[in-house]
């Protein structure tokens, strides 16, 4: 079975982990027009390759971003979540 | 050195469903100040458990969390409570825990062990008193190894509504690996 | 024919313990230590099967499980595999397949009509549209082998992990070795082999045995015997079978040293009983005692044919001849081995092959045709000589036993030398060591082992790579002939034994288009059978290159899947278990008499049965209890989620389409969560318990999914907030009824009055002297209180309710009257009365999302949506007549049109008629429009579309001083 | 034994010609090109020279005939979906498959078992009753049954499932059958080639070539090609041809793991299916019981298999049928399935002129062989989507009109 490199809890075997699907860059919801939105919201790159995906690790509700060859299935890197923070993040209004 | 693989036999190995310790938990970005502040020798790396010295168990899960349970002396979790419902400390946050608490002990521990969990126990280091969050026969649990004079010992607690199914199952394989379980099971 | 020879000190059998056993209804009797194969020919029974397709009388050819033809139904169990299984005393043995018995088969026509079944003949015929049934009952008749016994109970196994430095898998010459340089390196070492014992192929040969006892004084190394890897997975992840359990085995690096496995020569009747490979008659001369006949002729075309004769000679076999196929100057005439044939007199017949074997009466094969023979030209048939015999040994190649290689994603070429695949590419951590590598020589495999070994024990962190040599020690010897194949006019010349399929059956297959290996196999079935093509592939691979004037290399194989010999489901399946969850209360459920339903991983009472009540009765009952008094349900099944900081309330607006930063504290709202399509896909209740607190539900299927999505959300915003899951930690029910207030007012110690805890409040407090959390929500449309307490007070606080409410005849209730009494509000459930593609408009839950929030999950698809329109409403529905109600997910049919369905019904007692919710499409949407529901027989069911809530419309019930 | 069986008997050599001709060069140009060998490119092939007269075409395979997801499904055939869209179209193809045997002249065993869907939970019945309402309404034959009309038919199933999930009722498809997957692909293949089309194997396409907006070639292993037509049929590998036309679609890929036992005599007649349990089972005409689970959980473009799938898989086998314990698991496999957000599939004319997909078939698009071929030859051949197609079109995503087939899935996903 593949095992995940944690970064929290280590190399563990993919049944103890939930798939996220790829880490995707939302377009700016507010300025963005619905062909742009849609394409976010509904199309993948779904050709192989080196892709960075979210995954969690069950039993500590722990996310983390992985980085996978989805043709070969080989793990190359995990990173800590922030390594997703890419694209549109809502701006956080002031007080 | 590397996980056994054997039969078990007649050798002292026992399941205990372990009721009534007292548990404690809380988490956020300041749960770790807030703790040593209580004057708690706190672990210091993610994922490793102490022992408090009245052998209480605390256990830090990931980095910002921590779980306590109440040792046999039983002089840590009244006053770190009671603490923690006066001082409403910003960035430290009640976890309420409920938990099932097992204990597995025996020579053959870690081969009933491999028959419910991936993990290789035996492999881990040891010394730097790990704590392990894996998945059990399809549930979470929090396992915490333990060293003494009788050898090697594991401590685990689950999701209370789990328990059941949890120690059940446990009464069963223990059972076919030629050990006892000891606890209340209907 | 094959006998039980005199005694040996090397033998396994045990002579001193016979047992008795029935094979075919008739006692026959073998000795501990032997297989139920070796028992039976040692019994000297002519034949023992019958073949899969033709019914051809078939006994031992591999005697290594690398062919199907002896497959036994053993005791009720179906396709025993006879080369490996261990005689028991007292089994009972019957033949597969048969009809009518193993000497009387029916069915052993088919192989006169051979001639007119040929290859893929299912396809060309039987098919007319009318005509077809009948003939695919025939066909399910004949087909198959074993017969499962279908009250066979279900067996339980065990399973377990394991882990090791490294996986040596097979224990003969080069495993041994392997397994001996990485423990010397410091490895902890699993050595495991299918065989009973280690030694492998090799046992009994010379300087094996002094290996087996070193590996087993040695340190760190544990021998599995017994035990087939079964298959290798991603990383390194090994299937360990044993007749016991499955191992799930994480090792640092493998050794595969899996050894080859011999391949039959074709030609014709070379099926007949007496015709065996070389390597079976070692086995069964050498560890059962049991000679493959008193007059012996071995087909060859490598050394070890000669070996075998020298070790046949020894043990007393008589060898009248050996038919080499290669031509005098290939033959290894200096080797010392062919040297003593010669010089015991044993004819050899070299540039000659098998043309025909020859059967006796008996059906066991009686004499052997030669023929002059060169790749080139093929047999000459007209020099044809017979030679007498009762035994024909097949010593003429090997296939490498690369299975595991190929499942772990590795390749291999084809060597023309060797006429065999060796490994090209091998998997990161894999070590490929002795004859599956191209090494034959024995001193070459020790030192193949031991370079295999010390690499692995370096890949697992024991030692250096750097110091060891990384040639792969093969020599000039040429262990397989190139093409082993005799074609003759009337074939049954047999490629594959498992099939039943001759050299023109291939060529045929060819012919018709089917012209690589993949197709071929798919059209002829070459290597589907039991044993997987162990014996059938390379001599198949050999007939389509000529046909195609290739090299077999051109062509290569199909993949070889897991599993390597096939595995008993229960070993599988292992003790399989069943996640259960359960509530604190859940015994006290079942002693009120729950009936249960499954929802998840949970079970949920579905009402509580009471003596003298139907279903119907006590659901009913229980609606009334509420209605006019008090009712207890147990909700702790909901998610139950805590989040804190200071961007707790951000987080919330942001994860739901309501606000909740404005929430007021000690006050709940409605929440409802749609995903970035905007389509509904959970909903709950939020509370606010302090500036930085809020507490909230999600529906029971979602809880898991529902956080495990929040925290990614969390994670990706990086807002500051802390979630935690108390689903399981804290349990929760929903008190509800008029006199709900006044009976909870009695165990609690806080005011419950309208104005200090008003509806839609929620309040921490004490509850039959247990902390508690109420919150006073009205999914049931009474005055009601939900009350949220930590799992390990529950029951002191489920039982003080029942208690307290006693004098008011309180019922506790279940899931059904819940949906009567929601459905009496309107109340949605999301899953129910929404789908996969649902949006909140078409919900009529427009009410509760706040558009003019900056962002929330969904926002900007709904803003689409909203653009687009409803394709569907949900609606509430009332049906004219309450004596015939429609089914929940019954058809609106308008002008012959799928118009809506309906998605919730209930017959309301307390309102005296049938409701209920339908989605509908816009144009039926209107308050009063006319709905036709077609029923359970397509009858037309008559209901309208009606304004909700249909019971107290404004909320009275829930809202007031509780005044019933 | 039927007479047509003699003549092999009687003729000295085999008197059967090749199926599919092997062309040694690629023409420099055809009428139109289709991307992948597999069912539904050489039923498209077929019906576009039978029914279009469309003859100068390539099939261009990069492996053999039938060697995707054509070769390594479950082989199950049935209609009873749960949107109008979804019942209309398989409905067709069941009709067609019925009748294939003889058109082709050649065995496929198409066998018609009735198909039971198991239901564990209330909800669970409800969708079941939910499809059969559909089913019916289109003609259709399925009900929704109770637990003891399983019973009845399926006497040795467990009806409490190891007393894990009590089976509470079905939707039950008597029209549900099983085929020769391979001979499919093999019937089709054989009449494409007699009228005309050209197959090529081992021949993988390398690029696309367009021209002020439409299809002007396809470049390949073996060299160039033009032509004006081009319809992708590779399920599983479809976003990568994609790519070459800078199409984006939400297909992604995710493995669909099947095993097979040894052959035991036929016990089992019907075509069972557990959404809870996620087993799907039937037993071939040779004794093998052939299984499948749910999708692998993660994205994957390698046909590996994994422990886990057969581990869970026979567990779940044995709770339904607790004797199978002896019964022996021989080989396991992997296909890659092309998932859509809405379980249906992707058909029709593309933003690309001359550039037609057929796609996004999930874990069934096997049974859609023939009416894929149908439906993608008309709208190959005259440029117009076919109306049985309107609502699996490409542009139903960023209109929001999605078609939701999810609850027809035939287990977990």
């Amino acid at each position: 079975m593949k095992i995940l490199v944690c970064p929290l809890n280590g190399p563990r075997p993919v049944s103890e982990f939930a798939y996220g699907g790829s880490v995707r860059a939302s377009p700016d919801p507010g300025s963005c027009t619905d062909a742009e939105w849609s394409d976010y919201v509904f199309n993948r790159a779904g050709s192989p390759g080196i892709k960075r995906e979210w995954w969690c690790h069950i039993a500590s509700g722990y996310w983390f971003i992985v980085e996978r060859d989805t043709l070969r299935d080989v793990v190359l890197a995990t990173f800590p979540a922030d390594a997703a923070r890419k694209g549109f993040i809502p701006p956080v209004p002031a007080p | 050195m590397s996980g056994p693989i054997g039969q078990t036999g007649q050798n002292g190995l026992q399941v205990e469903l372990l009721s009534g310790r007292a548990l404690f938990g809380c988490k956020g970005p300041r749960a770790a100040d807030w703790l040593s502040g209580q004057g708690l020798a706190i672990p210091v790396a993610p994922n490793t458990w102490s022992a408090a010295a009245d052998g209480a168990v605390v256990a830090r899960l990931g980095t910002s969390e921590f779980f306590i349970e109440e040792g046999a002396a039983g002089a840590t979790l009244q006053p770190l409570a009671s603490a923690f419902a006066a001082a409403a400390v910003s960035g430290v946050y009640p976890v309420l825990r409920e938990d099932w608490a097992f204990m597995l002990r025996g020579d053959d521990v870690e081969v009933l062990l491999a028959q419910l969990c991936n993990v290789d126990f035996v492999a881990l280091d040891h010394a730097r008193s790990p704590v392990v969050m894996t998945l059990m026969v399809g549930v979470a649990v929090l396992v915490v190894p333990q060293a003494t004079a009788a050898g090697r010992q594991y401590r685990l607690w689950c999701d209370p509504t789990y328990g059941p199914y949890l120690g059940s199952t446990l009464q069963g394989v223990v059972g076919e690996c030629g050990g006892t379980y000891r606890g209340m099971m209907e | 024919m094959m006998y039980r020879m005199e005694s040996h000190p090397a033998e396994w059998i045990v002579r001193s313990a016979p047992l008795v056993f029935t094979f075919e209804g008739r006692e026959v009797r073998g000795y501990e230590g032997d297989t139920i194969s070796s028992a039976l020919a040692g019994a000297g029974l002519p034949f023992l099967a019958r073949s899969f397709k033709y019914h051809r009388p078939r006994s031992i050819l591999s005697f290594a499980n690398h062919d199907s033809n002896l497959l036994f139904q053993v005791d009720g169990v179906p396709n025993v595999r006879g080369d490996v299984v261990p005689l028991r005393a007292g089994m009972q043995v019957t033949a597969v397949n048969t009809f009518g018995g193993l000497a009387a088969d029916k069915a052993r026509i088919l192989d006169r009509l051979a001639r007119f079944l040929p290859v893929g003949f299912y396809y060309k015929a039987f098919h007319s549209r009318r005509h077809f049934p009948r003939w695919e009952r025939l066909f399910r008749a004949i087909t198959g082998l074993g017969v499962v016994s279908l009250d066979a109970p279900r067996q339980s196994t065990p399973k377990r992990y394991a882990f090791c430095d490294v996986l040596v898998i097979g224990a003969g010459r080069s495993g041994l070795a392997a397994a001996l340089a990485a423990s010397e390196a410091g490895a902890a070492v699993t050595l495991v082999d299918e065989g009973a014992r280690p030694g492998g192929a090799s046992a009994g040969s010379t300087g094996i045995q002094e290996l087996v006892d070193a590996v087993q004084g040695a340190p760190r190394i544990q021998v599995l015997t017994g035990t087939e890897a079964a298959a290798c997975y991603a990383d390194l992840w090994v299937a360990l079978v044993d007749n016991t359990r499955l191992t799930k085995m994480r090792a640092r690096a493998v050794v595969l040293a899996t050894g080859v496995i011999e391949q039959p020569a074709v030609f014709r009747n070379n099926d007949l009983p007496g015709v065996m490979l070389a390597s079976a008659a070692r086995s069964l001369v050498l560890r059962h005692r049991v000679a493959p006949g008193r007059r012996v002729v071995i087909v060859a075309a490598n050394l070890e044919a000669y070996e075998t004769c020298m070790i046949l000679v020894a043990q007393g076999v008589s060898v009248a001849a050996i038919v080499d196929l290669r031509p005098e100057r290939d033959a290894d005439p200096q080797e010392p081995a062919v040297q003593d044939c010669a010089s015991h007199g044993i004819e050899l017949l070299r540039g000659s092959a098998p043309y025909a074997a020859v059967a006796g009466s008996d059906g066991v094969v009686a004499g052997l045709d030669v023929a002059p023979f060169d790749v080139v030209n093929g047999a000459d048939a007209a020099r044809v000589r017979r030679l007498e015999c009762d035994a024909v040994l097949m010593s003429i190649g090997w296939a490498a036993a690369a299975q595991l290689l190929y499942h772990a994603g590795g390749r291999t070429r084809f060597d023309d030398g060797l006429q065999q695949f060796i490994p090209e590419e091998v998997p990161d951590g894999m070590f490929v060591a002795g004859r599956v590598n191209g090494v034959f020589e024995p001193q070459g495999r020790l030192a193949d082992g031991r370079r295999a070994g010390l690499l692995a024990a370096a890949h697992a962190g024991f030692g250096s790579a750097a110091a060891v040599p990384a040639v792969v020690p093969r020599s000039g010897r040429r262990p397989s002939h190139a093409f082993p194949i005799v074609d003759h006019p009337q074939a049954k010349n047999f490629v594959d034994f498992d099939e039943d399929l001759q050299v023109r059956d291939l060529e045929n297959a060819v012919q018709e288009g089917f012209d690589s290996s993949e197709l071929l196999k798919r059209y002829s079935t070459v290597g589907m059978g039991p044993s997987q093509g162990k014996h059938s592939h390379l001599n198949a691979l050999r007939v389509l290159a000529r046909a195609r004037r290739l090299g077999p290399g051109e062509l290569g194989l199909t993949t070889a899947r897991p599993m390597y010999h096939p595995v008993p489901i229960k070993l599988l399946a292992g003790r399989s278990f069943h996640v259960e969850r359960r509530t604190p209360v859940d015994a006290d459920h079942a002693a009120q008499g729950a009936v249960w339903m499954p929802a998840g991983n949970w079970r949920r009472p579905e009402y509580y049965a009471r003596a003298g009540e139907s279903r119907e009765q006590s659901i009913a009952a229980e609606v009334a209890a509420v209605r006019s008094s008090l009712g207890l349900i147990d909700v702790g099944t909901l998610g139950k989620i805590e989040i804190y900081g200071p961007q707790a309330g951000l987080f919330l607006d942001r994860a739901y389409t309501g606000r909740f930063s404005d929430l007021r504290v000690g006050m709940t709202r409605y929440g409802l969560m749609v995903d970035e399509s905007g389509v509904v896909v959970d909903d709950g209740v939020v509370a606010r318990l302090a500036p930085e607190a809020y507490y909230f539900t999600t529906t029971t299927g979602g809880s898991a999914t529902v956080f495990r999505e929040l925290l990614r959300l969390n994670a990706l915003w990086g807002l500051d907030c802390a979630l935690v899951n108390v689903t399981g930690h804290r349990a929760g029910f929903n008190f509800a009824g008029p006199r709900s207030r006044e009976v909870l007012q009695s165990l609690c110690d806080i005011d419950l009055g309208e104005a200090a805890f008003p509806y839609l409040g929620v309040r921490e407090a004490r509850v039959a002297g247990v902390p508690a959390r109420l919150m006073r929500v009205g999914f049931v449309g009474e005055l009601g209180y939900e009350i949220h307490v930590a799992a390990g007070s529950a029951c002191a606080v489920w039982r003080a309710l029942l208690a307290a409410g006693q004098p008011h005849g309180i019922r506790p209730f279940g899931v059904e009257a819940q949906r009567v009494l929601r459905l009496e509000k309107g109340h949605l459930i999301v899953g129910q009365d929404t789908d996969g593609l649902t949006d909140p408009l078409e919900a009529n839950a427009a009410w509760a999302v706040s558009m003019k929030k900056p962002y929330f999950v969904g926002q900007r698809s709904l803003r689409i949506l909203k653009a687009r329109g409803p394709r569907q409403l949900l609606v509430g529905i009332e049906i004219d007549d309450p004596a015939r109600i429609p089914r929940e997910c019954h058809l609106v049919i308008q002008d012959g049109d799928i118009a809506g369905r309906v998605t919730s019904i209930v017959r309301s007692a307390t309102l005296g008629k049938a409701i209920g919710l339908a989605m509908v499409v816009p144009a039926l949407a209107a308050t009063g429009t006319r709905l036709t529901i077609r029923g359970d027989g397509g009858e037309p069911i008559a209901a309208a579309v009606v304004p909700t809530p249909f019971y107290d419309p404004r909320g009275e019930r829930q809202k007031a001083p509780g005044a019933a | 034994m039927p007479y047509r069986l003699l003549r092999f008997g009687l003729s000295r050599k085999h008197p059967e010609p090749p199926m599919f001709r092997r062309h040694a060069a690629l023409r420099g140009s055809y009428d139109a090109v289709i991307i992948g060998a597999g069912g539904h490119g050489l039923a498209s092939a077929y019906y576009l020279a039978r029914d279009h007269g469309m003859r100068n075409v390539a099939v261009l395979e990069k492996g053999y005939i039938g060697g995707g997801n054509t070769g390594r499904n479950t082989t199950i055939i049935r209609s009873n979906y749960l949107t109008p869209e979804g019942v209309k179209f398989y409905d067709e193809s069941v009709r067609l498959w019925q009748d294939l045997s003889e058109d082709f002249d050649l065995n496929l065993f198409y066998s018609t078992r009735g198909h039971f869907t198991l239901a564990h939970t209330d909800a669970a019945m409800r969708t079941m009753r939910w499809r059969a309402e559909v089913n019916k309404h289109f003609g259709v034959r399925s009900e929704a049954v109770d637990a003891d009309f399983v019973k009845r038919m399926i006497p040795m199933i467990d009806i409490t499932c190891a007393h894990h999930a009590p089976i509470v009722g079905a939707l039950y498809h008597a029209p549900g059958a099983i085929a020769r997957h391979d001979a499919v692909a093999w019937g089709y293949g054989r009449g494409a080639d007699r009228r005309g089309v050209e197959i090529h194997q081992q021949t993988e396409v390398t690029g696309i070539r367009t021209q002020g907006g439409k299809v002007a070639g396809v470049e390949t292993s073996r060299g160039f090609i033009a032509t004006p037509k081009v319809l992708c049929a590779v399920a599983g590998y479809t976003p990568r041809i994609l790519d070459m036309v800078g199409l984006r679609t939400p297909i992604y890929i995710h493995p669909l793991q099947a095993m097979v036992s040894e052959p035991v005599k036929p016990w089992l007649d019907p075509i069972i299916v557990s959404g809870s349990l996620h087993v799907y089972v039937s037993q071939t005409a040779r004794g093998e019981l052939v299984m499948g689970a749910s999708l692998d959980p993660y994205e994957l473009h390698q046909a590996r298999s994994t422990l886990d799938f057969v581990e869970g898989l026979s567990a779940h086998m044995l709770d339904m049928f607790p004797f199978l314990g002896e019964v022996k698991i021989n080989r396991q496999w992997a296909g890659l399935a092309d998932m859509t957000p809405d379980f249906a599939p992707i058909m029709g004319v593309t933003p690309l002129e001359g550039f037609y997909l057929d796609a996004g078939w999930g874990t069934w698009g096997f049974k859609a062989t023939p009416v894929c071929g149908k439906t993608m030859s008309h709208t190959v051949a005259t440029g117009r989507n076919h109306p049985l197609i309107e609502g699996f079109t490409i542009d139903r995503f960023s209109r929001y009109m999605l078609t939701g087939e999810k609850g027809a899935a035939s287990v977990g996903h």
